[in-house]
């Protein structure tokens, strides 16, 4: 087997670990979806880029080539949309937050809305 | 070697698990279903070299696509409740 | 704030025709590799699911498109039903769903007989059958409720 | 026009994912492109024109390139704050103004910004990209409005405008 390959499996193991590790251990749900879903996204796409190389330009190593931007594309958007839609749901931030400045946006919109029924 | 990276890759599966019971809130829960979902891509990609099944990349990727559409079909429900809109 | 924002509704426009595609990828090589018809239909369908999520479903273009996907469902069923009957008369034998077409050679795309056509057919009427049952909640939901 | 855009993405998408140059295969991929773009070009509202510009595929060859090396640096960030047991994190949402026109290329760059572990974002509303950012390094809006996207946005410019 390839040693470049064996490399980026490992690497690919580690991001996982480091990203499931951040699940377990940070504080709220936007910190969670920070550590997690990037980490493990970018560790599976190490496996994946492993995978190419190992087969070459064959059948399978173009799919698991193909796979790469199809994960990343789907993963940020899943990410965003988890975000998106935990904020709108009135998950709150975590106490030691910094600044927010999407909270007055969403206060305007809705109450917007309850002005207009 | 492959055999190691496998069994790892199934104990992080295990961690999202201990997530989806603990977690606080519904959310938490979403969060470890999505990363469970791309984890198991990358196992899927590890048997290939290891089975030499190589159709187990095609179920990688149906696995992604479908994992996408569970991920936004919750984060829907979160947004409105209504899928109407 | 209603709805999925502006990144969903892009991306979706992009991967849903790719979703498409593998579905019919997964139900061509059926015969080939696993997979086939019934697994191929379901990620079609989900490319239909994925367009109805991203941009929201306005009610009445909806019942018009759950029109047509009866029509797709029933066809397919007629043609299955035609294709197995085709194989009790013409393969002599008296067996429904006899394989009348020459099988080729095996690994080739085109090849097995009748069982791709078959599978063409399954997965028309799986892809069409779930994305009617799809509709079907969201409209009958806001019926319901009223 | 957007029709045959689409249609010859699909066939170059099936041709790469089966790769066999046997007739009966062309021929299969054909009509699956088809019927593809048929059920799907009514919705694919790119513009068209954009995708026959050799030019901009070398710059996106470039962007990769950037975005693959941020993404790697800003991970090893992320993963020594998560291992470290005093977990030196500071999250707020901010808000950053974009210059970028099209829709299209502002839902890249929000995709990359996602990408890029430490930050990811929560909505797009015109102009204004609202970013949770796992540690607020500073509060002038100039300052981190750089740090975020001013490594992307030219690039960007060059591939989408």
């Amino acid at each position: 087997m390839n040693t470049i390959s064996i490399i980026l499996f490992i690497v690919g193991a580690a991001f996982d670990l480091f990203g499931c590790i951040g699940l377990l251990r940070l504080p709220d749900v936007y910190n969670k979806l920070q550590s997690a879903t990037k980490s493990v996204t970018l560790g599976t796409c190490s496996i994946l880029l492993g995978l190419f190389i190992h087969y070459g330009f064959t059948a399978v190593g173009l799919k698991a080539l193909i796979a790469i931007p199809i994960l990343f594309f789907t993963s940020t958007v899943a990410a965003h949309a988890l975000v998106r839609g935990s904020y709108l749901f009135g998950v709150k931030l975590w106490d030691k937050s910094v600044i927010d400045d999407y909270k007055k946006v969403v206060q305007i919109s809705t109450e917007g809305k309850e002005v207009e029924k | 070697m492959l055999d190691i990276l496998i069994y790892i890759l199934m104990g992080l599966g295990f961690l999202c698990f201990i997530r989806v019971v603990i977690g606080p809130t519904m959310v938490d829960r979403m969060v470890a279903i999505d990363i469970f979902g791309i984890l198991v891509v990358g196992i899927c990609a590890l048997l290939v070299l290891k089975s030499g099944r190589t159709f187990l990349i095609d179920v990688a990727i149906a696995w992604i696509m479908l994992s996408f559409i569970g991920t936004i079909t919750l984060a829907k429900y979160l947004t409105g409740k209504k899928l109407d809109e | 704030m209603k709805g999925m924002g502006i990144i969903v509704v892009k991306v979706s426009q992009i991967i849903a025709p790719v979703i498409f595609l593998f579905g019919l990828y997964v139900i061509v090589h059926g015969h080939l590799s696993p997979g086939g018809g019934f697994a191929g239909g379901v990620i079609m369908a989900s490319a239909f699911i994925l367009q109805i999520l991203a941009n929201g479903a306005i009610l009445p273009k909806l019942r018009h498109e759950e029109h047509g996907l009866e029509f797709l469902e029933s066809a397919a069923i007629l043609g299955f039903l035609i294709l197995a009957g085709l194989g009790l008369i013409i393969s002599g034998s008296f067996v429904f769903f006899a394989n009348f077409i020459n099988r080729g050679v095996v690994g080739q795309l085109i090849s097995a007989g009748f069982i791709p056509i078959e599978n063409i057919i399954v997965g028309m009427e799986v892809c069409a059958a779930i994305a009617t049952i799809f509709i079907a909640l969201v409209v009958f939901k806001d019926e319901v409720s009223e | 026009m957007r029709y045959l855009t689409l249609f010859i993405i699909m066939f170059l998408l099936w041709m790469l994912i089966t790769l066999n140059l046997a007739l009966s295969n062309i021929i299969v991929g054909l009509v699956a492109a088809l019927i593809t773009a048929l059920v799907f070009g009514s919705q694919f509202k790119l513009n068209w024109k954009k995708f026959y510009n050799p030019l901009r595929y070398i710059w996106l060859l470039i962007y990769i390139i950037v975005f693959v090396w941020e993404c790697i640096k800003a991970n090893f960030d992320v993963a020594f704050r998560v291992l470290s047991p005093k977990m030196p994190i500071k999250p707020g949402i901010v808000k950053v103004r974009t210059k970028l026109k099209t829709s299209f290329a502002r839902v890249i760059l929000a995709n990359s910004i996602t990408m890029t572990p430490g930050t990811i974002t929560v909505d797009v509303i015109d102009d204004d990209l609202f970013i949770h950012w796992i540690y607020v390094s500073s509060k002038d809006s100039k300052i981190y409005t750089k740090k975020i996207i001013g490594r992307f946005e030219k690039l960007l410019k060059r591939i989408f405008e």
